[in-house]
């Protein structure tokens, strides 16, 4: 874990050199000047946050269209990072999912870190169709499980996905939501279940 | 001032003595200034009371009062309100929200040629009928529509 | 050359991750026979509803309660100069000219030697022409339910006061055109917990958070749509906030730091978003849910 | 004191629209701030609007009228250049008085 935090890092800071498209390489470096001077610590939210890792980093040089070779070996470098449950069980409890797809708190300069953060699933997903209020920024989730079998490999793929999308998409929108540290193996568990158990609004 | 104050004043044949009570303190400027505000209708928790409270106990429904409200509100603290009365001889018109805590939003009382219609913008706690009722020729109308109250954006 | 530097630092990279992390077998994307996403500019319903009350809703907005504490204030004299902005204040159209002021911004201005928006502007004049403290204007700069800057009338007045106009940021000036493409790099700068830069949301048609779309800010379209919006009166709260809170405000969504006040940051930005949306009309101010 | 209000008052034929923006909290009594604590009512009561020296319309308003609110009459035998006169009064005895001309 801490390893592949000093690699990103490693690997980001060069990269910044490295990459090519120098015309607008230069407004970069200002954006970039701009933003470490211009931004002030508040509330949870500290300058650190201002910093890229590796993934950002990449995404931000290749307007998060990365070349194939960068994102197979990223996407796989994001899998390893991905951490299951010791007893191996991938399926959760969906009304504790529903719950926590509907919340989007957490993380903000005005948010309590000590509360539970959100998943903000709703935000950009349809997921249980009672909820009508969704956003379209990711695809329908809504019979996800019926769709694709609540098998083994489906668990785990949604497991993964849930807690780095960037394990799949190296410029995916999706927050890495379990590599960040919002969410933790009972929450993503718990998502998991909305997403597939066949007692799920999801999939009825 | 005194000649605005002497045209609010409500039945003009106890002026002299009002303005006797006026000129001593007695009332405030509250008092004054328009009817006196009707707190039993106002502070009354559902929308029965708050009918009694402006004597409108049973309206009768009536399709020449036009009640204007989005199907949606955008957002419970703003939803506009528009209210039309085609009923002869119409003097008031009243605005509630049946599931606020206070039901009765306002009411208004036209006279020297106002026309029998009122805009207002209002808050709704949630879903709920909003009703409007009119007075005309000393009898009561109402006319409703159902409002619903979403959530906004970004869930936190 | 650098592709190969590339990628031998990132050969390097996955040898450390594979040798950090026991192999695992590859976890398979499973086919996605999931329906696809909803069309494009799909309206909600309550805010269809609403667009039937919108022209009632703009005619009277209670933004125009601010302009009229503004345009007070404008021409008073004020601060420990006692000199107004009236007499004193350029903001690109001659000193005291506010008319069509607003949408020519954000623009350079060399005896500022910065790009400034109309607020950055107007702040500056507080400070350089009334004497006014920056850091007490900094201090509590955006509206909240009990309270409103003076900062935030004196720009809905001046905003205002560009109803109706065309949108004309001075683009061929190079250094206005400069702070435009460092605002567009920031604009896609990610960052952050959750990986999000302002084109998380706002880079593409057709989106929507929840219930509420989002403008596409790279098409003059949609620029326009999130530029006419501000100064904006706000429903949730009745508080009136200007372009510069929006901006903090979606930073802060992003989980980012806050950008500092009247910043270089906030004006390039501005001057990307703005300037995207020019010769489009502007309708502000605008009533915002 | 209280902030101005904002009063238009266009004659459209026969028929002279008055339109009257009002600045006001319009608190409730029961919403809670931030902090949890319950912040007190203060709302507008009663409103009157006045054209030509006569009462045209006598309002009562409680609390769940919007914040800053906005109002809006139509009456019939307003000439232009008619005085406009409307005031306010709030349940903490606040009031305001604002003219503008019919146009």
């Amino acid at each position: 874990m801490t390893k592949k935090m000093i690699l990103a890092v490693a690997m980001a800071a060069p990269l910044m050199i490295a990459l090519p498209a120098a015309a607008d390489g230069d407004h970069r470096a200002k954006a970039i000047a701009v933003i470490k001077k211009d931004f002030q610590p508040r509330g949870q939210a500290g300058l650190d946050r201002l910093a890229e890792d590796g993934v950002q980093a990449i995404c931000n040089r290749t307007g998060n269209k990365p070349p194939d070779y960068i994102e197979k070996a990223m996407t796989a470098d994001q899998l390893a990072t991905v951490k299951y449950p010791a007893d191996g069980k991938l399926l959760g409890d969906w009304k504790e999912g529903e719950k926590i797809a509907q919340s989007g708190r957490g993380f903000t300069w005005t948010d309590n870190p000590g509360l539970p953060v959100g998943g903000n699933c709703y935000n950009c997903h349809k997921i249980a169709p009672k909820e009508t209020s969704f956003g379209t920024i990711g695809p329908s989730l809504y019979q996800f499980g019926k769709l694709r079998g609540n098998t083994a490999e489906t668990q785990k793929y949604a497991y993964s996905k849930i807690w780095n999308a960037k394990a799949f998409n190296l410029c995916s929108e999706m927050p890495r939501f379990g590599h960040a540290g919002a969410l933790n193996e009972k929450q993503v568990k718990d998502l998991v279940a909305l997403l597939l158990d066949p007692e799920s609004p999801v999939n009825k | 001032m005194n000649t605005t104050r002497r045209t609010v004043l409500k039945g003009a044949t106890a002026s002299g003595v009002l303005a006797g009570l006026i000129a001593a303190g007695a009332l405030r400027p509250t008092q004054v200034l328009a009817s006196e505000w009707n707190k039993a209708a106002f502070e009354a928790k559902d929308t029965a009371g708050a009918l009694k409270g402006i004597g409108a106990a049973a309206p009768a429904d009536s399709k020449d009062l036009v009640l204007k409200v989005p199907d949606i509100a955008e957002n419970g603290a703003v939803v506009p309100v528009d209210v039309v009365s085609n009923i002869p001889k119409t003097t008031s018109i009243a605005i509630l929200v049946e599931k606020n805590p206070s039901p009765l939003c306002a009411q208004f009382e036209f006279s020297n040629g106002a026309l029998p219609e009122a805009s207002a913008r209002i808050k709704m706690g949630q879903t709920s009928m909003v009703k409007a009722v009119a007075k005309a020729d000393g009898k009561f109308y109402t006319a409703q529509k159902e409002v619903k109250v979403t959530v906004g954006g970004c869930g936190g | 050359m650098k592709q190969n530097i590339i990628g031998a630092l990132c050969a390097l990279a996955v040898m450390g991750g594979a040798s950090a992390q026991s192999p695992k077998k590859p976890v398979a994307k499973p086919s996605t026979k999931a329906a696809a996403a909803p069309a494009a500019e799909e309206k909600d319903a309550a805010t269809l509803e609403f667009e039937k009350f919108r022209a009632e809703m703009e005619e009277s907005n209670p933004a125009e309660l601010f302009e009229m504490k503004g345009q007070e204030q404008w021409k008073a004299k004020r601060g420990p100069k006692n000199v107004s902005l009236a007499e004193s204040c350029d903001l690109g159209q001659g000193v005291g000219k506010v008319e069509g002021a607003y949408v020519k911004m954000p623009r350079y201005f060399a005896d500022a030697d910065a790009v400034m928006d109309a607020e950055r502007r107007v702040v500056w004049c507080m400070v350089e022409k009334q004497g006014f403290k920056f850091d007490d204007i900094a201090k509590q700069p955006f509206a909240n339910e009990t309270f409103t800057p003076d900062i935030t009338n004196l720009v809905t007045y001046v905003a205002t006061h560009s109803r109706n106009m065309k949108i004309a940021v001075p683009l061929d000036d190079p250094k206005v055109r400069d702070a435009y493409e460092v605002g567009k790099e920031i604009a896609a700068y990610r960052a952050g917990p959750y990986d999000f830069s302002c084109n998380t949301c706002h880079g593409t048609d057709g989106k929507r958070i929840r219930m509420q779309n989002l403008p596409n800010l790279s098409t003059p379209a949609g620029a326009i749509k999130g530029v006419q919006g501000w100064p904006g009166y706000r429903m949730t709260g009745g508080v009136m906030l200007t372009h510069q809170w929006r901006m903090g405000d979606c930073f802060r969504q992003q989980r980012f730091p806050q950008p500092k006040y009247a910043s270089d940051a906030v004006a390039y930005l501005l001057t990307y978003m703005i300037g995207t949306a020019n010769g489009q009309v502007y309708k502000g101010p605008g009533i915002k849910r | 004191m209280a902030d101005p209000m904002k009063i238009r008052a266009q004659l459209k034929g026969d028929v002279a629209e008055i339109r009257v923006l009002m600045s006001h909290a319009m608190e409730t009594g029961q919403r809670k701030d931030a902090a949890g604590a319950t912040v007190p009512a203060h709302f507008i009561q009663s409103m009157t609007i006045d054209v030509g020296g006569k009462r045209v319309v006598d309002g009562q308003v409680g609390g769940s009228v919007s914040r800053n609110p906005v109002f809006g009459f139509k009456m019939k035998g307003a000439k232009a250049g008619d005085k406009v006169v409307v005031s306010w009064v709030d349940n903490k005895g606040e009031k305001r008085t604002d003219e503008a001309a019919v146009a």
